[in-house]
């Protein structure tokens, strides 16, 4: 039966995770003005909090589905601003190993943190377009091109790296393949300086003649279709995108939340609060534009549960995943803006940290897929047409 | 926990729905509009069905079903998908049935429920005042207590099915605090003395479903006719009931014109290719899918809050807000995706953009 | 110097005609009912109205320029309901008789009301499909096709119809020709029932292996090109499109205004006021509507003045017709839609002409060419796409 | 008569400082936002231009022009185009000078106005308050008579060139009335008796802005001081020019975000062919080209009812309702067409996002 109640267990584990976010909120002045320094792997207040993973043991059969429950986690952890206070290992590419992996690779890599690396300069959404090649030569991958936008890309201990071993193939040649630091070749260009997220470290990578062993495609050799056989490999990373997606999506939304949370503590203090059984013309502004808010995070939110919970179920998400991304790089957009709308000029001093879910917020309607292409995403499958028919 | 599962129940009761809109409502849905006129045999069709008795005791010849706000939701989605003027003619008795099923003494029960349990009967509520600015939780129209009974004062408007109900559910207030806490609920008959009913002038959109204007003056209503008798009702529930009705009816429109858009932009060529292949109007058909995926959520959400018991209303507010603006989007955008072809009354766009504009400010015209 | 005040005497013109409108609003509820009459050619209130041509020889030379002007006249009369009261000879066809006839043809027709008939079932704002054909035979043009959306295409004494005399030569092969009421193969199909604007007549015809002289090509023989001498009459016909784009966009706006006012005394009726110099956070949400409903359509008649007045100055207003009338097409849409949500339910009973602001205004976001492709007009022009490289 | 024309001086004005915009200013903008500093070059280039010297009085060391709020309406769109943080370091001194040029008596005049007609001379406004429902209809600052003095009691926060300001012209309320006609100016030297100044931790946008907060306890002023004397001044066309000058700013960061976005768009490819050839990138450029369009009469709108002397306050209101929300939709959506590339700090997309936003929610930091 239709429900969206959440259980004593789940909400207990929800306050820890915003208690945590909470704490650390003051360290975030500190490392958004030193964007160069990376955060320690662990803050003294860390200790204060029981790990996420005792308490998630009392979750039962009955509660919420597990992506379902990953959602709100991410939701929950997104709507405070606070640094992590205690990093775990696992990066985006620990995801593609887990997924795409055989059993040898992921014990070889499964504890260390590995990043992503996929866009190029050249390439953004359009992945086929990846300029980065890797040759066989003997037992050796040789990996050449440049990547930028990889998350983690600094503090890592390896990267999974998309490269084509055959251009002419298009998609289907495109192949992961991992490369720990310190392999010759590898080249660390630059870590970015961001609107926001300034805690995560976004780096440039080159690899010039970057060897790596035969060994480090993910997948291993089997990956390689043969010829004629299809891109099954290419779509095997394309669906991992299902649960990414409404993760992403959910840290926009967790965002929009937050923002909307902070404004109306502080329009609280300053006395204005929703009637909810007011009449709509005797609304102020403000409080009619806070009900907007929270209907459209919510909304937003709802679209989110919806494409993990299709996940949990089994079922095909790809619409629903979009669904999500779109909605929730909406109002990771609209909803800060909204905030500092009702908060004023004061909004935008360093005083206060309402101003950073803007910033941070704004990159949930770019990565994972800007806005645009989930939207395409949408309409190709709604109206039946093939990425070549609606591009 | 949270769960987007349907029970078998309701899944088979989205199936014959379905089936029902698409394949009997639908096709007459352009004809019904024009006409501004409902045909007998798919209101016979539709009351048959047994949406509206569905939860009347079977003691009192109902089928006795669960009261669940998650299925109303759902079977008004359906039918507001296949004609929305043809589904509130169907289930605006639900403004008279379910509150007394929710709210009513057992000798309201007995007494007004069995008017619903063989052929189609009409009934409705009247909530709607003349004024712009009017809203539910500041009413102008008055029940004082005298004696043994209720005088109601006041003027109700668009109240559909006012032509033919036989009682009217008519929402006052009896204290002098605002708030929809402080509702009441008075049953009364078309033939009560002192109510002047009197046809209205038309609609914008719902042509079909005819309007009345009513009239109280120091109408008498019986003790016994107060809903929920002494104990009264939970306003703000009732309330609830009645405005998901109208957003699930708007949802079912909206939902309409989307799929009736998408392979209209799959086939329709201009400048050499489908229309659809143009990003801009691909992106608006995506945005008009995912709006309507939106507004489903934000519906069961406020929906599963009533099943639950819990006070919805701040979630049915937000659930309002919502859909009013994604539905009444939705529905606009479908009719500028068929350009001039939708402007014109033989395609159903322009029809859809006048139900999904009144759904969307009416409180009601059906209740979840 | 920059300015937008006027003058006296147009304001006199203005409220002149803001009158007749509302003296027409007693009928306009009947012939939203009656759509298949036609209303006459005069009501007695007419009587009550000096003609505006009086009026305007009142006009100064420093007064707005005359294009300029039009659009607030264009603007005063769309925000009233009010059927016309007296109407004038000419229809959208005259304006290209004015514009591409030869003085022989312009004595000849311009007398009468022509209609103006381009739309076909399969070319909406795509006139380079137009499938119809006129083909020479002897001294007689044949026309043969379907054509739709033929404004005042009942009452019109004639109609301005393009055929293509070449499919090969594209937009070039795109011809316009007179065609009288009553030649035999010109048949009306039918006509329209819309959504609103129902007092205008839009008709559907079908020409079969229909007759006419050879004179009766617009701007005669040498509209014809030579081999090789580009199209330079279809650009002169579009060309055309320049003026009547601001001029719907002035219409669409024009029902937004009205709407708007509307709105502004039922509100005031019931004691709901915008108060200019309240605080933002003590505004009411339907007073903050109001400012953002005013505010949208201030700018969107802005930038229809604009355009005119760069005709009036004789300078290219390609760009700005089409940003007039993309902002007319938005606002004719939101703003009968805002104003009905501030009026609530009751502003859907047929007791009050305000719904029909929105029925009638939405018309303006399609003819003419959809908000869509003014988009892609403006597009081309920012971008330097031509629109084979941008469609 | 309605007209958009120009000037032939205003055409000049116009030219010549979107030269000094595109070739001066612009190739700096984004390593003075990174350094958070403002280089003294030019700072005393743009100074050099004589923008806030050109309507104080030649006698007094001035150019004597006209003063004409379309004129500053102009001159700022340009220099916000440039660079909004260099413009409000040259600027920001209009909020201390137009007002005595057009409130100030013949005495305030000559004492104060010479100070900016010489090399660069920063002096503020103080308006802003620390609460987040501030508005300055609303002000918590008084100014109460004592004798031949007026004292001020009240904070002021984020005012700009607080660091180096000579002067500040501080707004306060001198009666109980709310609304913009009780609202009166002072002068105050930085060293006033019971001020406090200090240094604010820094704003999202016109970060090498340093702003400071500003504590009135009991500061004295003599009633020479009071803006006007005792006629006092006109509040309403006092803040209209105040927030006219923000929005003129916000509207150049718009134009500037949107002609960077175009060539961008026109070249980078991706999917085989340059993004714009996108109907969804090209529809959201021909936007941003539209709302800058309206955004720009809707400015001269207000500013020409103020040259004409009219009272401005509705369309002040109108213009900056519109620029706040479409310049902040325009920069937000420059920054999508790059996608990832405009979230790094390295093209200024980002920082156009930021100076939008800050400037959409301040009063000033100039005045037209």
């Amino acid at each position: 039966m239709v429900d969206f109640s959440i259980s004593e267990v789940d909400n207990e584990i929800l306050a820890q995770l915003r208690a945590e976010g909470k704490a650390g909120e003051k360290y975030t002045r500190y490392y958004e003005d030193h964007e160069e320094e990376i955060i320690p792997k662990k803050f003294d207040e860390a200790d204060d909090f029981p790990s996420i993973m005792s308490l998630m043991k009392k979750r039962s059969f009955d509660d919420t589905p597990g992506a379902t429950f990953q959602m709100l986690l991410i939701m929950q952890r997104a709507a405070t601003l606070g640094v992590t206070l205690q990093t775990r290992t696992g990066g985006l590419g620990n995801a593609a190993l887990g997924a795409a992996g055989t059993d040898e690779q992921k014990k070889k890599w499964g504890g260390m943190t590995l990043a992503m690396s996929i866009t190029e300069p050249g390439a953004g959404s359009d992945t086929k377009a990846i300029q980065s090649t890797a040759r066989l030569d003997g037992d050796e991958w040789v990996i050449n091109g440049d990547k930028i936008f990889v998350t983690t890309g600094i503090r890592c201990e390896g990267v999974v790296v998309w490269a084509t071993v055959d251009k002419a193939a298009g998609r289907a040649g495109i192949k992961s393949f991992v490369v720990m630091k310190g392999t010759p070749g590898f080249n660390i260009v630059r870590k970015e300086k961001k609107l926001g997220i300034r805690t995560s470290d976004t780096a440039a990578y080159s690899f010039e003649e970057c060897r790596i062993p035969r060994e480090n495609l993910l997948g291993g050799d089997e990956s390689v279709p043969k010829p004629g056989q299809g891109s099954a490999s290419y779509k095997g990373v394309l669906k991992t995108f299902n649960m990414t997606r409404p993760a992403v999506a959910a840290g926009g939304v967790g965002k929009a939340k937050g923002a909307l949370e902070w404004c109306v503590d502080a329009l609280k203090d300053e006395g204005v609060e929703v009637d909810w059984e007011a009449s709509a013309h005797n609304r102020t502004s403000a409080q009619q534009t806070l009900i907007e808010m929270e209907a459209d995070t919510d909304a937003a939110a709802l679209t989110v549960l919806r494409a993990a919970w299709l996940a949990d179920k089994g079922q095909p998400n790809n619409v629903e995943a979009s669904v999500s991304k779109s909605k929730g790089g909406d109002v990771c957009r609209t909803v800060p803006q909204r905030a500092m709308n009702l908060l004023g000029a004061m909004s935008v001093s360093h005083d206060h940290l309402v101003e950073v879910y803007l910033r941070d917020g704004r990159i949930s309607d770019i990565y994972e897929g800007t806005g645009q292409i989930q939207r395409l995403i949408i309409a190709r499958n709604i109206l039946g047409f093939s990425s070549a028919e609606l591009s | 926990m949270i769960t987007f599962e349907l029970t078998e129940e309701q899944q088979l009761i989205s199936d014959m729905l379905t089936s029902f809109a698409r394949d009997e409502m639908a096709p007459k849905a352009r004809d019904i509009d024009e006409a501004s006129e409902i045909p007998q045999d798919i209101l016979t069709a539709g009351w048959d069905l047994g949406l509206v008795s569905a939860t009347i005791p079977e003691a009192l010849g109902g089928s006795g079903g669960e009261r669940s706000p998650i299925t109303s939701a759902i079977i008004l989605e359906k039918l507001g998908y296949g004609c929305a003027s043809i589904a509130t003619s169907i289930m605006a008795p639900s403004l008279f049935v379910q509150p007394i099923v929710d709210f009513g003494t057992d000798d309201q029960q007995s007494e007004y429920l069995s008017l619903f349990t063989g052929d189609y009967h009409a009934a409705s509520m009247a909530l709607q005042e003349p004024h712009f600015t009017f809203d539910v939780v500041d009413m102008k129209t008055t029940a004082e207590k005298n004696g043994d009974s209720w005088v109601i004062n006041g003027v109700k408007r668009l109240v559909p099915l006012g032509t033919t109900a036989s009682h009217f559910l008519v929402i006052a207030r009896t204290g002098k605090d605002k708030g929809l806490a402080n509702i009441d609920a008075f049953i009364v008959p078309r033939d009560a003395k002192g109510l002047t009913i009197e046809n209205e002038s038309g609609t914008q959109g719902l042509k079909p479903v005819a309007t009345s204007s009513l009239t109280f003056d120091s109408v008498e209503v019986p003790a016994k006719d107060r809903l929920g008798g002494d104990a009264g009702i939970d306003g703000r529930r009732l309330i609830n009931t009645v405005r998901l009705g109208g957003a699930a009816l708007a949802l079912g429109v909206a939902r309409a014109a989307t799929d009736f858009a998408i392979p209209y932009a799959r086939d329709r060529v201009a400048f050499g290719e489908p229309i659809g292949k143009k990003q801009s109007i691909a992106f608006m058909l995506s945005d008009m899918h995912s709006d309507c995926e939106a507004m489903r959520w934000m519906l069961w959400k406020a929906a599963s809050q009533l099943e639950n018991g819990d006070d919805a209303t701040k979630a049915t507010t937000l659930a309002k807000d919502c859909i009013n603006r994604l539905a009444l989007r939705v529905a606009d955008n479908a009719l500028q995706v068929f350009g001039g072809h939708g402007y014109i009354r033989e395609l159903p766009l322009e029809m859809w953009l006048r139900n999904a504009r009144t759904l969307t400010l009416l409180e009601g015209p059906v209740a979840v």
